[in-house]
């Protein structure tokens, strides 16, 4: 795979990785970089907002201004109108829904306060200064094509694949659900059942629980979620059951070593980087401060940014470990 | 209507006294106690972030927040006044924004949009009545049912998706853009639907009978008051205000979704406790529902303002809500 | 089976009405007569069937049998909006108030004068107003939460709304049991001045006086069945009437009384050293001793019901309560009654019942650490429970006899009786009984205060409230008089008649207009 | 007064209501009402799924899935009997959970982690009791309270994270892994809770004193129980109950999270109100409210065995609860 680009390591583990002091890291002009995010009750989440701070950390020339995160989109919107008032330099955003904080987002770059959407995209693009977000429908595929592969290798025909999604109202949990039929499809495979499980551990248990009930010869599972997927290695331990394997989702650091070890179910995980955030952190500063980024030749920050996900098996668990976040 | 007639709850053996005698005086003290805590929290605000909070802005956004939920707060005071509970506004809300803003809704128009979106809260708050009054069912789980299935209605009707409000109906998003007098129109909307809920409870034999409904159905039978008809009324009356909230919120976040409203019905109820309604039914006051919403929303503002992190923020909750009832230290009957 | 006459003059006739409850039959075919302008009496022991009779009337409960004509024309009455339009209106047994409504917004529920629904509230002020001050009562504010008010009050507001309604038939189902001898009198003027203008009254009431002062004709109900009509109020001998309603001859008697001294050298059960509630009463000093019963007498309000709170620790007040030597710490019943006292409060339903449970763990529920074992554990005997509840509500012949039936489908005078019998199930030095006989029958009365006398003749201290005078004068051994809180008098009770104490209860009336011309002759 | 006991004569008119008398009839048709719809459930399971439903594993799944929860619905029920409501059970569960599993007191061994949990769900049970019985608070506002504070704490104690049970510890996790009979050991757990929790409901003085206490509270006063302390005692119960579901839920899903027990105060509360506890207090059942719980756990089960997507779960699982409430109709005095 092609994108393991030396910035993300660096702002996973700011503290171990030195901060040049020339070039975009530089001290510059000060500004305020306002952040709005969903609440954290999740490992996920916690991770983005984690990795902004610590980000924001890094440079003196940056004030960080988060809100209360919230899962309630009114009050999202409440927090960005506040950021708005206080006249911050930028916002970093990452939406509950893109399309409901469209236009609060919008009324930010009216007022001539450049965004940057971390993630979940707004539709209208004069919302935002800079999107960086994840590849939802790649993640989804990278899952597929590790299974379809998996189950086309051993030979087997008509497969039991489950799917356990997050939280299904979620657009991000439709595309990664859409990629992943997608991919199966190259192989002649479907999605034999589809649950949602709500992103927690204790709903993970509950939704496998119930499924493995409801199959009693399963081939192979896809789990969106590392975090939740304690959850459902916990069901499927309780179970005693082990005649299939399962592919994770989002990749945690708890995932990679259970991959690592070999151990249980969970063969493999896909990506989808909390990083970003950290990135998007970076980002902002430099849309701020007029600047580019300097190994790219343009003079502007991109206006676009998708992170590949990237598929983690045991060969190379070793190697993704320092990058996957403590859920 | 007096003070003396929201008057806390009296002790049976606890006899009156002459005119404005304690029990009134105890009314005026328990908004009393609800205004200190918002003054309160508002010299938090002016202390921690003296340049922020106090903004006219400022001011507005706590307005613009408090007002779909404020709206189906209104609602809600009338059922548990009038004995019952509804959980599930937050979901109607939900459905109300997801059926009107369905394409085929939206190629009708604005006023289309917003006939549907009432009618509908209204409809599924009549058949929550339906199944109380006619069904006998306990409004617990009457609107525990509502709720669940109008989210799962609302889910299916959007195939989980959240639906744009199109550029042909911008108007409904002008409620939240447009600006007289530097507030945005829902909150008019808002100010509008308190005002005639006052009046409603207040000053109208519907509203009194409100209060005997909640406080002694069998009283309220007596008299010659059809207690189910009644009933029905509030739950659709409830419904009614989810409509207008999900007008709201459609202008707010410019799209109708499964998602919206999420927990809404424990805010509205906790802001209605809050404000002095005794969950048993028989008395509150839609003022005090008010101010206890007010109290919520002032702190989340306060949250966002001081920026704490979601943990901080959470155990700050718990400990202001408890610090504000017990500043207004209601002195109930033995506590169970 | 006597038939009433239907002729011309009756405004109400009832013929063989039934209703029947699930395991009770309340009503098995009853008769009543009534004529415009006369106050009828309604008498019949607890549980007779009287308030579901007139439930029946007010259109509350739908009869499963018989017809009602009403000026000769057969009527339906239910629902209640229906028995309202043909002119009748209720006052019930159990107050029938909404706490959180004003005075006015009660007497005007469900036919609020309104203006498109908007209540027109200044004319129902005036019109609340106006009805107060001709019950007497003008110090009651319009605007005042009736949840404030105290019974007594209570039951004037509930008189008001009666009024309220232009009816030509009011229905009061023991309106005087809340109300002091100066109150009945002010009632009886109102009465008097309905049935003048050709409104019937059906009156219920289990004091007798009141009947042969105010009443007619009686009908005696007894079982659900009407087993008298038409008597004359005024010249049927006690004895006939207490037969008929009891099927029995008893002595309506108080029982026999201790020699005067009696008590004298017998340890003080019961020291109160000035007691004082600022607002309510002060500097309450008195002694019980062992088997003497004390009678408080007073006006409503004057705050007796609070010195036996006080006293049991229901309240908080300055001074010294003293029980058996030991001093009661304010403040917790629980202590109170781990020392021994025993309170049967005024307020039945909202201070005494559990009104979804059966009659025995009512009975029981004071004493439920009698039945555990082992103790530590908490574990309840529930065999050695029933039977003590079984044995309790069989002494105090509680009916139906069936202490497992739930106590709300009890009639009120038996629902006092497990009240009492609480008290019974454990060894009490002291009992404090405020109002113990209010809407009790004629019958269970006497058994009552043979009861209270026997207790005190095995070495209980009592502490009695009444509202009737003679029945504290009856009963007590000592009566203090009670006069705005304060005690104006004590003396033995022989060297009291009623009106020594009604003077020495009333002295500061005299200012008031309203009581006074309401005094009772 | 004995010589008038045999003049009384027996009154004709009163059935002979032998032991079982028609309260005793009541209560068999309430709980034969769940029985009934548990009934329908599993006829719809036997037909939709043959192969899969009347399975031993599936069964026992269902009584794992139900024990964590149904441990708290012990709890909630004496609670809602008593006369009250707790907000705070998930969030309780969730802050014991997360505190049991803090690498400090995980270095401690399995026995201290119990102990841990436990205690803290029983500490800030009393903290909620307290709140209410001495400090007066509505029940609904304080336990919310504690349920905003709760979770916001467990978020702080984790960092947000979910924290595993170790190795060493994994005796924890046997409870769920480990089976006696077939049967999981927490299943054992939650009969034992639900067994003791029923003996001390209905046959000892704390039970009846709280059918009291929750019944009329004045008269429970009067009549020399401390409904304070009694009330205290509730709360620190059900802070019990919570703390042995956070051993549960470590045990099944290997973690301490403070996202676990979302929303649980809410279905265990809709299982005690089904199970025909009313919500005002003095009447109730545990057996109810745990058939009331099978009824929720078997409903999901089913869905999940039929691949029904969520949006037409949450649809048909509103229309089952009204379905099973209106299958037990009762006719309870006017509906409010
Ligand atoms: N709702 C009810 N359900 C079952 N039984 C009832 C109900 N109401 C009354 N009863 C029974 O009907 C009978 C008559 O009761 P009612 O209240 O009419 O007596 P009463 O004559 O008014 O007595 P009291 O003088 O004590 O008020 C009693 O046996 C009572 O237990
Ligand atoms: N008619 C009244 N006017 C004014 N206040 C009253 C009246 N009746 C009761 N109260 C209030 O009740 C208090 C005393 O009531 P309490 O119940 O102790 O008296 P009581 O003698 O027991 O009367 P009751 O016969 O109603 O029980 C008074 O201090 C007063 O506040
Ligand atoms: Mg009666
Ligand atoms: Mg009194």
């Amino acid at each position: 795979t092609s994108n393991e680009p030396a910035a993300t390591q660096q702002a996973s583990a700011p503290a171990a990785a030195p901060v040049a002091k020339e070039g975009n890291d530089a001290p510059g002009e000060k500004v305020v970089i306002g952040f709005s995010a969903p609440a954290a009750d999740h490992g996920w989440i916690a991770a983005i907002s984690k990795n902004a701070a610590d980000a924001a950390k890094q440079y003196t020339d940056v004030e960080f201004r988060p809100v209360e995160p919230t899962n309630d989109i009114n009050q999202q919107i409440s927090a960005v109108e506040s950021l708005i008032q206080a006249k911050v330099n930028v916002l970093v955003i990452l939406p509950n829904d893109g399309q409901q904080l469209n236009q609060v987002s919008r009324q930010a770059m009216d007022a001539g306060i450049p965004v940057v959407n971390v993630d979940r995209v707004f539709p209208d693009k004069l919302s935002y200064r800079a999107w960086i977000g994840g590849d939802n429908y790649g993640m989804g595929v990278a899952a597929g094509h590790q299974i379809g592969k998996t189950l086309k290798d051993k030979g087997v025909s008509n497969p039991v694949i489950l799917e356990i999604q997050g939280i299904a109202t979620l657009p991000l949990t439709q595309d990664r659900s859409r990629g992943f039929a997608d991919a199966l499809k190259t192989y002649g495979f479907t999605v034999t059942a589809q649950q949602d499980a709500k992103f927690t551990v204790e709903s993970g248990t509950q939704v496998a629980t119930n499924l493995l009930q409801a199959h009693k010869k399963i081939d192979a599972i896809w789990n969106h979620d590392d975090d939740q997927g304690i959850g459902v290695l916990a069901a499927i331990k309780e179970a005693g059951r082990d005649e299939f394997f399962m592919v994770g989702g989002a990749g945690s650091a708890n995932a990679m070593r259970d991959i690592q070890a070999d151990s249980g179910v969970l063969k493999a995980t896909v990506t989808y980087p909390p990083t970003m955030a950290a990135s998007a952190i970076k980002i902002a500063r430099l849309i701020a401060q007029g600047k580019g980024m300097s190994d790219l030749l343009e003079q502007q920050v991109p206006q676009s940014i998708t992170l590949a996900s990237e598929t983690i098996t045991k060969d190379n668990a070793a190697q993704y470990l320092p990058l996957g976040f403590e859920s | 209507m007096t003070e003396v007639d929201q008057a806390a709850p009296a002790r049976p053996r606890v006899k009156a006294a002459g005119p404005g005698g304690w029990l009134g005086r105890l009314g005026e003290v328990r908004h009393l106690g609800l205004v200190a805590a918002l003054v309160l929290l508002a010299i938090v605000g002016l202390v921690t972030r003296p340049e922020n909070f106090a903004t006219a802005s400022n001011l507005v956004s706590i307005l613009a927040l408090a007002s779909t939920i404020g709206v189906i707060t209104v609602g809600m005071t009338f059922v548990i006044i009038g004995g019952g509970i509804d959980l599930s506004v937050g979901a109607l809300m939900a459905l109300a924004s997801v059926w009107a803003t369905t394409l085929a809704t939206q190629s009708y128009g604005p006023v289309v949009i917003i006939v549907c979106a009432v009618l509908v809260g209204t409809g599924a708050g009549l058949l929550n009545g339906i199944l109380i009054a006619y069904g006998r069912m306990v409004p617990f789980i009457a609107t525990l049912a509502m709720m669940v299935a109008g989210r799962g209605l609302a889910q299916r009707m959007s195939d989980q998706r959240t639906q744009l409000v199109q550029q042909d109906n911008s108007m409904i998003v002008s409620l939240s853009t447009t600006r007289v007098l530097g507030l945005p129109l829902l909150v008019y909307v808002f100010a509008l639907v308190v005002l005639l809920g006052w009046l409603l409870l207040n000053r109208t034999t519907f509203g009194r009978r409100t209060y005997a409904v909640g406080g002694n159905p069998e009283a309220a039978r007596l008299a010659g008051i059809d207690v189910r008809r009644h009933t029905l009324m509030l739950y659709a009356l409830s419904g009614l205000c989810c409509g207008i909230a999900a007008v709201l919120i459609m202008a707010r976040t410019t799209t109708g979704s499964s998602t919206h409203g999420d927990l809404y019905e424990l805010d509205a109820i906790a802001a209605v406790i809050i404000g002095g309604t005794l969950l048993s039914g028989g008395r509150g006051t839609i003022i005090g529902a008010i101010l206890g919403l007010l109290i919520f929303t002032v702190i989340t503002n306060l949250f966002i303002l001081n920026g704490l992190n979601t943990a901080d923020q959470l155990i700050a909750k718990g400990a202001i809500i408890v610090a504000a009832v017990l500043l207004q230290r209601r002195t109930l009957k033995t506590p169970t | 089976m006597p038939r009433p006459p239907s002729d011309s003059s009756s405004l109400l006739v009832m013929r063989h009405i039934v209703k029947q409850f699930p395991g009770v039959r309340a009503l098995d075919g009853v008769d009543l007569e009534v004529r415009a302008g006369e106050v009828h009496c309604l008498l019949g022991q607890n549980g007779a069937g009287k308030s579901t009779l007139i439930k029946i009337l007010s259109g509350a409960h739908e009869p499963d049998e018989g017809e009602v004509l009403l000026g000769g024309a057969p009527v339906r009455l239910a629902p209640p909006t229906a028995a309202m339009g043909h002119g009748i209106a209720t006052i019930y047994q159990e107050l029938d108030l909404v706490d959180g409504l004003s005075v006015t917004e009660n007497i005007f529920l469900g036919h609020e004068p309104a203006t498109f629904g908007f209540s027109r509230r200044a004319e129902a002020d005036r019109a609340t107003a106006a009805l107060l001050k001709r019950l007497g009562h003008g110090e009651i504010r319009p605007r005042a939460e009736v949840g404030s008010l105290s019974p007594a009050h209570k039951q004037i507001v509930s008189m008001a709304r009666a009024l309220s309604h232009s009816a030509r038939l009011i229905i009061m189902d023991e309106p005087s049991a809340a109300l002091d001898h100066d109150e009945v009198g002010n009632l009886f003027r109102v009465i008097r001045d309905l049935t003048s203008q050709g409104v019937a009254v059906i009156y219920i009431s289990h004091r007798l006086e009141e009947i042969r002062e105010i009443g007619d004709r009686v009908t005696v109900l007894k079982d659900g069945r009407t087993v008298a009509v038409g008597l004359a109020a005024k010249d049927t001998p006690t004895s006939r009437i207490v037969a008929l309603m009891t099927g029995r001859d008893v002595e309506y008697a108080f029982p026999p009384r201790p020699a005067r001294g009696a008590h004298e050298g017998r340890p003080e059960v019961l020291r109160v050293e000035n007691l004082t509630l600022p607002g309510r009463f002060a500097d309450v000093s008195f002694t019980i001793r062992a088997g003497e019963i004390v009678g408080l007498a007073g006006l409503v309000g004057s705050g007796r019901s609070e010195i036996i709170e006080a006293i049991y620790g229901a309240r908080r007040p300055g001074g010294r309560v003293v029980l058996d030597g030991r001093t009661v710490r304010p403040g917790s019943t629980t202590r109170a009654v781990r020392m021994g006292m025993g309170l049967a409060p005024e307020e039945r339903k909202t201070q005494a019942l559990l009104l979804d449970h059966s009659v025995a763990h009512n009975i029981t529920l004071a004493s439920l650490s009698r039945y555990t074992r082992p103790r530590w554990l908490g574990r309840l005997d529930r065999r050695a429970e029933s039977a003590e509840a079984e044995r309790l509500s069989r002494a105090l012949d509680i009916r139906p006899p069936d202490p497992r039936r739930p106590i709300r489908t009890l009639s009120g005078g038996n629902q006092q009786k497990a009240v009492l019998g609480r008290w019974l199930a454990e060894d009490r030095k002291l009992l404090l009984l405020d109002e113990p006989t209010r809407g009790v029958d004629v019958g269970a009365r006497t058994e009552l205060y043979a009861l209270v006398r026997r207790l005190a003749d095995d070495g209980i201290g009592v502490l009695l409230v009444s509202s009737e005078v003679p029945e504290v004068l009856g009963l007590a051994d000592r009566v203090l008089v009670i006069r705005e809180g304060r005690i104006v008098h004590e003396a033995p009770a022989g060297d009291l008649d009623e009106h020594r104490v009604l003077d020495l209860v009333m002295v500061s009336t005299a200012e008031n207009p309203s009581l006074e011309g309401a005094r009772h002759d």
